[in-house]
């Protein structure tokens, strides 16, 4: 690991086209050996697509990139690898039904045909005592925790001896503490020269703490970079979202009852492999009240989220909701008015094929004037209804007849919205909502569902987005390891307690 | 054939739309130039399985194979039509579209409904089935059926059997028990008893007529049980055939000559001969003449036969299955002569009585005879 | 305009293509057989829709394959992939011929209509069993209604063969006969039963009910997206239930339609592959049942051909069940064509 | 010699090897093909073109086990074509399956046609019953080398898959198309080469059934075993070894009819036929559960498409 320093990239004048929409143009990129490189930008600013290019993911259509002083073409991730170019990713790229050992051993660039597994976790074993942090390497990639599987990927990328690193938003699943130490050792291993560090990220307190030099995109251009040292964080979000941009402030309004809504008791729900991943968890929302559950992803909020939304079954305890039993059938949640916003709203509330019109419609096309006595479903007013949806919430482009799998993320984002707040609404699960958004499609959401609380909507709000829930939560609950493990206040909120009941450290 | 000609001469007397039905054949309008312009008799005919099955199906490709010779007959076929309305159309279509004269559906199942259905259609084409079930006056008249006693055979392939076993137990892969194949049974198994009282046959039903793995296990599991001579019926006994002969055991064909499958241990065989029964109705036709109602007929009108004996077959036995041929051969064989029980005790003719080959009573068998190890039941 | 011009023209134009080009394999194919691929189609159409015989020869055989297609087209809204259709049709008829002899004496329009519920009961029954293992205990669809038809089967030759035989059956064994009197004749002018009638009226209440129902939308949600259903608060579970059992109904009303129509008693013949055939009928026509019903016709067309095929090449029997397999491989692969020309077109026109 | 009821089980112990032989080697086919994450319903046209196959180049060369070798490359050449069309985008694996179905026995009863009557040379046997003196128990010990070779597979099918480049990177396409990509992982050359190696040895099992057991080529030679291959593999929990179990289940189960009439046992022989099939369903209702994934299934497999 200590043959020299990492190499210096450079990328030069990069644009890069999709057809008609140009992601990139004229982009400059510098990182410097041993340095640890933050890149900011809102969604769709063009972060991607440049590390992609960088990656050999895109071959863009101008521009070069220079790898110490010598341009190089890379053709594939497997060629930018040779380069000592290696990327952590989002969505974990670890096969979970196998071992962490497997899993390293076959990102190795060269396998041999036979495997010596004796001699191979020999190897690692020796590699991972030169590493920071370590990982059992005989557990299955499946019963790791979130952090763990972000260590493995980065000692996925260490072990393959690549020098450059690129991650884009590694944290997005992890506890601050747990950014925080990998982030760290990280930042030590660039200022030991043993690696370059590229991080794709939109979480500035990160930036602060642990970059050297920051480079901001803005639609798909190169807006300016600079030693992190010299600029604050309000320079940076400036330079991100222009400056024509700023968070409106939320106006609530304060009821003087707390009527409770919803009432979860002694929940108990098991995953997909039979594991109990919510052990009796205790929850009361009250009438015009946003709770919002924070926790490290993986600790049984999804699955909290899936019994509400009546994806999955719980395997003992009540749910009650305005003082009576609540089953999710569609009867039952038409009465109570409990509408579900879940996370990745194409995956689990749209049908993709589909078309807007007919999205925008699951919550009643069962009545009238859709369904013609009840029965017979009227295409014309399931597209009358869809101009009006489409027009409030300023769904893009504005054609109901096309496949809603076609709309850009924001745009199901906002149909979705449409569609579950369209009527009135008792109670409102959310998760994730503003995953992926950019920032005025953000803004516009939470407005939306401060406005429902106002209204006197309660709100189950869970995010992975500590910032997203103390903006928006009246009362902040976190999740840890399927139970509720702590509450407080929004208003009373401690960042640093609430990180350590999210890692379960409760002393 | 005594009895059948007379049955025939009777139809003959009675069916006068039969009689006609061939003799206008020469000037229906919608065959056009077919009889008179080519000169040559269109027949068709139609087969349940594949053509060259080594079993049922092939049997009759050959006798079809034979009557396609002649110069004067057009011959042609269609394989693998299933007995549902298929077969209703694949007749006429053959009609309509060949201008087939004569059908020969040689299925079982095609009969009924099939045939009874399509034949007033075309009360002139002639159809004639395989399976001698043509009933006087509910029949359509344009409609004949020939059958072979192959039970005949089967008698003196049992003889053979019973002679050249050693255990005295014979083995029998069947496909389902019905009256067919269960004549098949029983007349082994007396062939077999008529020289060897205490001889046994165990027999499978395998539930279908086309089953190879089962039929393989079926022979391997009576094998198993010590059975050291064993035949089948089946739509194609080359399994059974092939796998006796690796078991080391005898078998007797049926449906072909299977010899050459199994050339140590195939001792003999029950075969058709359907070309002779084609050619005679052939013959038939081109001259003229009525087509019978029914023609049925055994060893001695040469509808069926018996394989070559396998040069292991000792003489003794020789000489006591020709013997039983010869009587075959003269006539006077009665194979249901009482008393006879079967095999669950129950006495089913009585001492004294005689059932002859065409007795309509022995189509409709549900029994089987003392000394076979099997149930009818399913 | 110029796009729903294009979303009509597009399947039409990739269906049209498909077929040309399976036409080409084929006729290389029986070339390289040593038949001149040129008369072997001109032997076909003559067989399949040259004459009004033939017609009726190609109409008699689609008819059930309407009706299994069904078993497949139905629950492939839901996603599920069910090759049951066989066993719906056995049990059907099974069922239809057993109650038709439970009253001898009723009138024929009474008879008629207890076996057509019959058969659709045991049909449905017997295809809900893959829906409920399917939602209640995860077992893949695919397999049980495979497995069930081997089952059904068994059950049909045993029942025949034991309880329900008719003993003059001799030696074909079957159920006793339902009657003349209670046999579906044939539609006026023709010499075609009425399944075909059946088999039409189903396909278009099949596809109004998927495409213009409140329970139909719902289906479309549950196939769609499970998840999302779920949300909706859709009981996908009786969805599942009610389409499989209106699949099943479908083909056993083929099979009380052969009973009925055909044989006048249930027995092994029953077995006829028409529900095999159905799934090839269903995946062709995208699961669409109105396109159900010139597939089938048109696989009817190809079925009838055989005959001819083999009587006037002497190209084996074998020879359509290629043909059936380039069409089939060639418009799956086509799938992947759709949306391609409409993307083209977009990219051209901006 | 006398063996009664104890033939039942003799009987059973021989139709497991006897009948289980194919079984084996289709399940072992579709296994691979599974673990990388495609279904192949078509092993039954593959299968009965393998038998095909090899009977014809038995019957031509002399020598069943180049009969073998070709029914296996004719397996390859089928599987190949399912995979190569499947790895278009939204080209669905099961009805591709199917329509391979009737394309491979429809081009093998084609084929095939001059093959039904000539005997070609059958695949020798090996007696491993010599030590008893118990004639049934040779003979139901009497077995093809294709069965041992299927034992070897089986073992260093589960041991590659487990231990070597190739079988890592099946298992990595089979568990996730996006982690394979990221790891530069040619998805589809992955796919088509296991599909085909599923093909080869899925032709090799027809193989069997033409030259040695019932040794045969026939239409109806085939009952269904190409397509029992993917029930097969869920009950094996796509583990190679557990599909030798099971087939060796599925072909005792198969011997229990006949045996049983054997012995006189002559009531409801439909029913005891059907009885590997009654068996395969229970099994998998009894082990699949809503509430949670199978143990071992490939998690692409579980993808909708």
């Amino acid at each position: 690991m200590t043959d020299g320093a990492p190499p210096d990239l450079q990328a030069l004048g990069i644009t890069k086209r999709f057809g008609p929409l140009v992601a990139l143009k004229d982009v400059n990129f510098h990182l410097r050996s041993g340095q640890f490189h933050a890149l900011l930008g809102e969604n769709g600013a063009g972060k991607s697509t440049l590390v992609k290019c960088i990656m050999g993911y895109y071959h863009p259509d101008e521009g070069k990139i220079v790898l110490d002083q010598q341009a190089v073409t890379i053709h594939s991730p497997r060629d930018a690898q040779t380069f000592g170019i290696g990327m952590v990713y989002q969505q974990f790229t670890l096969i979970p039904n196998m071992t962490v050992l497997e899993n390293l051993v076959i990102s190795k660039a060269k396998l041999d045909p036979v495997i010596n597994w004796q001699q191979e976790e020999h190897q690692l074993t020796q590699f991972m005592d030169t590493m920071p942090f370590k990982v059992s390497l005989s557990t299955r990639v499946s019963s790791l925790a979130a952090g763990e599987k972000q260590k493995v990927e980065i000692l996925k990328q260490l072990a393959l001896r690549n020098r450059i690193l690129i991650l884009d938003e590694p944290t997005s699943v992890l506890t601050p503490q747990e950014a925080d130490e990998v982030l760290g050792h990280l930042r030590a291993m660039t200022l030991a020269k043993q690696v370059s560090v590229l991080i794709i990220t939109h979480k500035l307190r990160e930036v602060a703490a642990f970059a050297d030099e920051v480079t901001v995109l803005r639609k798909g251009q190169f807006v300016g970079s600079g030693n992190v040292s010299g600029l604050n964080v309000s320079q940076m979000a400036e330079m991100m979202v222009g400056s024509e941009v700023t968070a409106k402030p939320k106006q609530r309004t304060v009821l003087s009852k707390k009527v409770p809504k919803l009432v979860l008791q002694d929940i108990r729900v098991k995953d997909d492999i039979g594991v109990e991943v919510v052990r009796g968890l205790h929850l009361t929302i009250h009438e015009g009240e946003i709770v919002g559950v924070a926790g490290v992803s993986g600790n049984g909020q999804r699955e909290l989220v899936e019994i509400l939304s009546g994806q999955r079954q719980t395997t003992s305890g009540t749910i009650h909701v305005q003082d009576q039993p609540f089953q999710p059938t569609r009867e039952q949640i038409m009465r109570h008015k409990i509408f579900c916003l879940p996370e990745e709203p194409l995956q689990n509330t749209c049908v993709g094929r589909m078309t807007v019109a007919e999205n925008l419609a699951f919550r009643n096309f069962d009545r009238e004037p859709h369904a013609v006595g009840g029965w017979l479903i009227s295409r014309p007013a399931l597209r009358r209804s869809a101009f009006g949806l489409i027009e409030r919430y300023n769904i893009k482009p504005p054609y109901p007849d096309t496949p809603i799998q076609s709309l850009s993320g924001g745009n199901i984002q906002r149909a979705v919205l449409a569609r579950e707040l369209s009527a009135e609404v008792e109670i409102l699960i959310i998760a994730n909502p503003c995953f992926g958004l950019d920032f005025l499609a953000m803004e516009e959401i939470r407005l939306q569902i401060v406005a429902a609380r106002n209204r006197g909507t309660a709100v189950l709000l869970v995010s992975e987005d500590l910032d997203e829930i103390l903006e928006l939560s009246d009362r902040t609950v976190v999740m840890f390891n399927g139970q509720l493990v702590y509450e407080t206040t929004s208003s009373g909120a401690d960042l640093a307690i609430i990180g350590r009941h999210m890692t379960g450290h409760t002393t | 054939m005594s009895e059948s000609r007379k049955l025939t001469r009777r139809q003959v007397l009675q069916g006068t739309a039969a009689a006609g039905a061939l003799g206008m054949l020469g000037n229906v309008e919608w065959i056009g130039q077919a009889w008179g312009a080519s000169d040559k008799v269109k027949m068709g005919f139609i087969f349940v399985g594949p053509r060259d099955d080594y079993g049922y199906n092939q049997a009759h490709f050959e006798g079809k194979a034979a009557v396609a010779k002649l110069d004067w007959v057009k011959a042609f076929d269609e394989e693998k039509v299933p007995e549902t309305i298929e077969v209703q159309k694949t007749m006429e279509s053959m009609v309509k579209l060949d201008g087939a004269q004569v059908l020969f559906p040689t299925s079982f199942g095609y009969f009924d409904p099939h045939i009874i259905k399509v034949a007033p259609l075309f009360p002139n084409i002639q159809f004639l089935h395989c399976g001698g079930l043509y009933q006087e006056g509910k029949h359509p008249k344009n409609v004949g059926s020939y059958f072979g006693f192959i039970d005949e055979s089967q008698y003196i392939a049992g003889i053979v059997a019973g002679g050249m076993s050693k255990s005295g137990k014979l083995g029998f892969v069947a496909a389902k028990p019905i009256p067919q194949v269960l004549r098949n049974i029983n007349n082994y198994t007396l062939g077999a008893r008529s020289i060897r009282p205490n001889c046994t046959t165990n027999v499978i039903f395998t539930g279908d007529w086309s089953l190879p793995v089962r039929e393989a296990e079926a022979t391997n599991s009576l094998v198993d049980q010590g059975i050291d001579v064993i035949t089948c019926h089946v739509d194609s006994p080359k399994v059974v055939i092939t796998t006796a002969e690796k078991r080391g055991i005898y078998c007797t064909g049926y449906h072909c000559n299977q010899s050459k499958l199994a050339p140590k241990g195939y001792l003999t065989g029950a075969e058709w001969n359907w070309a002779k029964v084609y050619m005679d109705y052939a013959d038939m036709i081109r001259k003229g003449q009525t087509v019978p109602h029914l023609v049925r007929g055994g060893l001695k009108e040469g509808i069926v036969k018996v394989s070559d004996y396998n040069q292991v077959v000792t003489d003794a036995v020789r000489k006591q299955a020709d013997a039983a041929k010869d009587k075959f051969m003269g006539g006077g064989m009665v194979v249901y002569k009482g008393p006879i029980k079967d095999n669950a005790g129950r006495v089913v003719i009585a001492a004294g009585k005689e059932h002859v080959q065409t007795d309509i009573w022995l189509e409709s068998m549900d029994w089987l005879v003392e000394g076979v190890i099997g149930s009818t039941k399913s | 305009m110029p796009q729903t011009l294009n979303k009509a023209l597009e399947p039409f134009l990739i269906i049209v293509g498909s077929l040309t080009v399976s036409m080409v394999l084929f006729g290389i194919f029986v070339a390289s057989a040593g038949a001149d691929p040129f008369e072997v189609y001109q032997t076909m159409y003559r067989a399949a829709f040259g004459t009004s015989f033939s017609w009726q020869n190609t109409l008699v055989r689609a008819a059930p394959l309407m009706l299994t297609a069904l078993c497949t087209a139905l629950p492939g809204y839901l996603g599920l992939i069910i090759i049951g259709g066989e066993g719906a049709v056995v049990m059907g008829g099974l069922f239809a011929a057993i109650v038709a002899l439970t009253m001898p004496t009723a009138p024929p329009i009474v008879v008629l209509t207890t076996m057509a519920l019959a058969g659709m009961i045991a049909g449905g029954v017997w295809l809900m069993i893959g829906g409920a293992l399917r939602h209640y205990r995860a077992v893949n669809e695919t397999i049980s209604s495979l497995l069930l038809n081997y089952i059904a089967i068994a059950l049909l030759n045993h029942l025949v063969t034991s309880t329900f035989r008719d003993p003059e059956s001799l030696n074909h064994p079957s159920t006793h006969h339902i009657g003349e009197a209670n046999m579906i004749g044939v539609i006026p002018g023709t010499d075609l039963h009425w399944g075909l009638v059946f088999g039409i009226v189903a396909c278009v209440i099949a596809w109004f009910l998927m495409h213009h129902t409140v329970f139909g939308f719902a289906s479309q949600i549950a196939g769609g997206n499970v998840r999302a259903a779920q949300v909706a608060g859709l009981p996908v579970g009786r969805l599942i239930l009610i389409i499989c059992c209106a699949a099943g109904a479908a083909g056993g009303l083929a099979g009380m339609l052969e009973v009925a129509a055909i044989h006048g008693r249930a027995n092994d013949t029953l077995n006829a592959n028409y529900g095999y055939a159905g799934i090839l009928v269903a995946f062709v026509a995208r699961n669409n049942p109105l396109a159900i019903i010139p597939v089938a016709v048109l696989l009817g067309g190809i079925r009838a051909s055989s005959g001819l095929l083999q009587r006037t090449h002497e190209l084996p029997d074998a020879t359509v069940l290629v043909m059936q397999g380039i069409i089939f491989l060639v418009i799956l692969f086509s799938e992947t064509l759709y949306g391609r020309f409409s993307r083209l077109q977009k990219q051209g026109a901006s | 010699m006398e063996v009664g009821w104890w033939g039942v089980l003799i009987a059973v112990l021989g139709g497991a090897i006897r009948i289980g032989t194919p079984f084996l080697f289709v399940s072992l086919g579709e296994c691979l093909t599974e673990k990388s994450g495609r279904i192949n319903l078509g092993l039954e046209g593959t299968l009965v073109m393998g038998a095909m196959t090899g009977y014809a180049v038995s019957l031509h060369s002399g020598s069943p086990w180049l009969g073998v070798l070709c029914a296996g490359l004719a397996g390859m050449v089928l599987g190949a074509l399912h995979s190569w069309i499947c790895s278009f985008q939204r080209v669905n694996d099961i009805a591709v399956g199917i329509a391979m179905m009737l394309f491979g026995t429809g081009l093998a009863f084609f084929l095939g046609k001059p093959y039904i009557q000539p005997s070609a040379p059958r695949l020798p046997s090996i007696d491993l019953g010599a030590w008893s003196d118990i004639p049934q128990l040779q003979a139901a010990l009497q077995i093809n080398a294709l069965f041992l070779v299927g034992i070897v597979v089986a073992v260093v099918l589960g041991w590659m898959l487990k231990n070597t480049a190739w079988g890592l990177k099946v298992r990595v396409v089979g568990e996730s198309a996006d982690a394979a990509r990221a790891l530069g992982l040619p998805v589809d050359r992955i796919r088509i080469l296991s599909t085909a190696q599923g093909g080869f040895l899925a032709g090799i099992g027809g193989s069997y059934l033409s030259l040695y057991y019932p040794f045969n080529w026939s239409e109806g030679l085939s009952s269904g075993q190409g397509l029992m291959a993917v029930a097969l593999v869920i009950f094996a929990r796509w583990q190679p070894i557990g599909c030798l179990w099971v087939s060796l289940l599925w072909g005792g189960a198969a011997a229990l009819g006949p045996s049983l009439q054997s012995v006189g046992v002559t009531g409801g022989y439909y029913i005891f036929n059907a009885i590997p099939y009654i068996m395969t369903l229970a099994m998998m209702i009894i082990t699949c559960s809503p509430k949670r994934t199978l143990v071992g299934v490939p998690r692409e497999l579980t993808v909708t498409r």
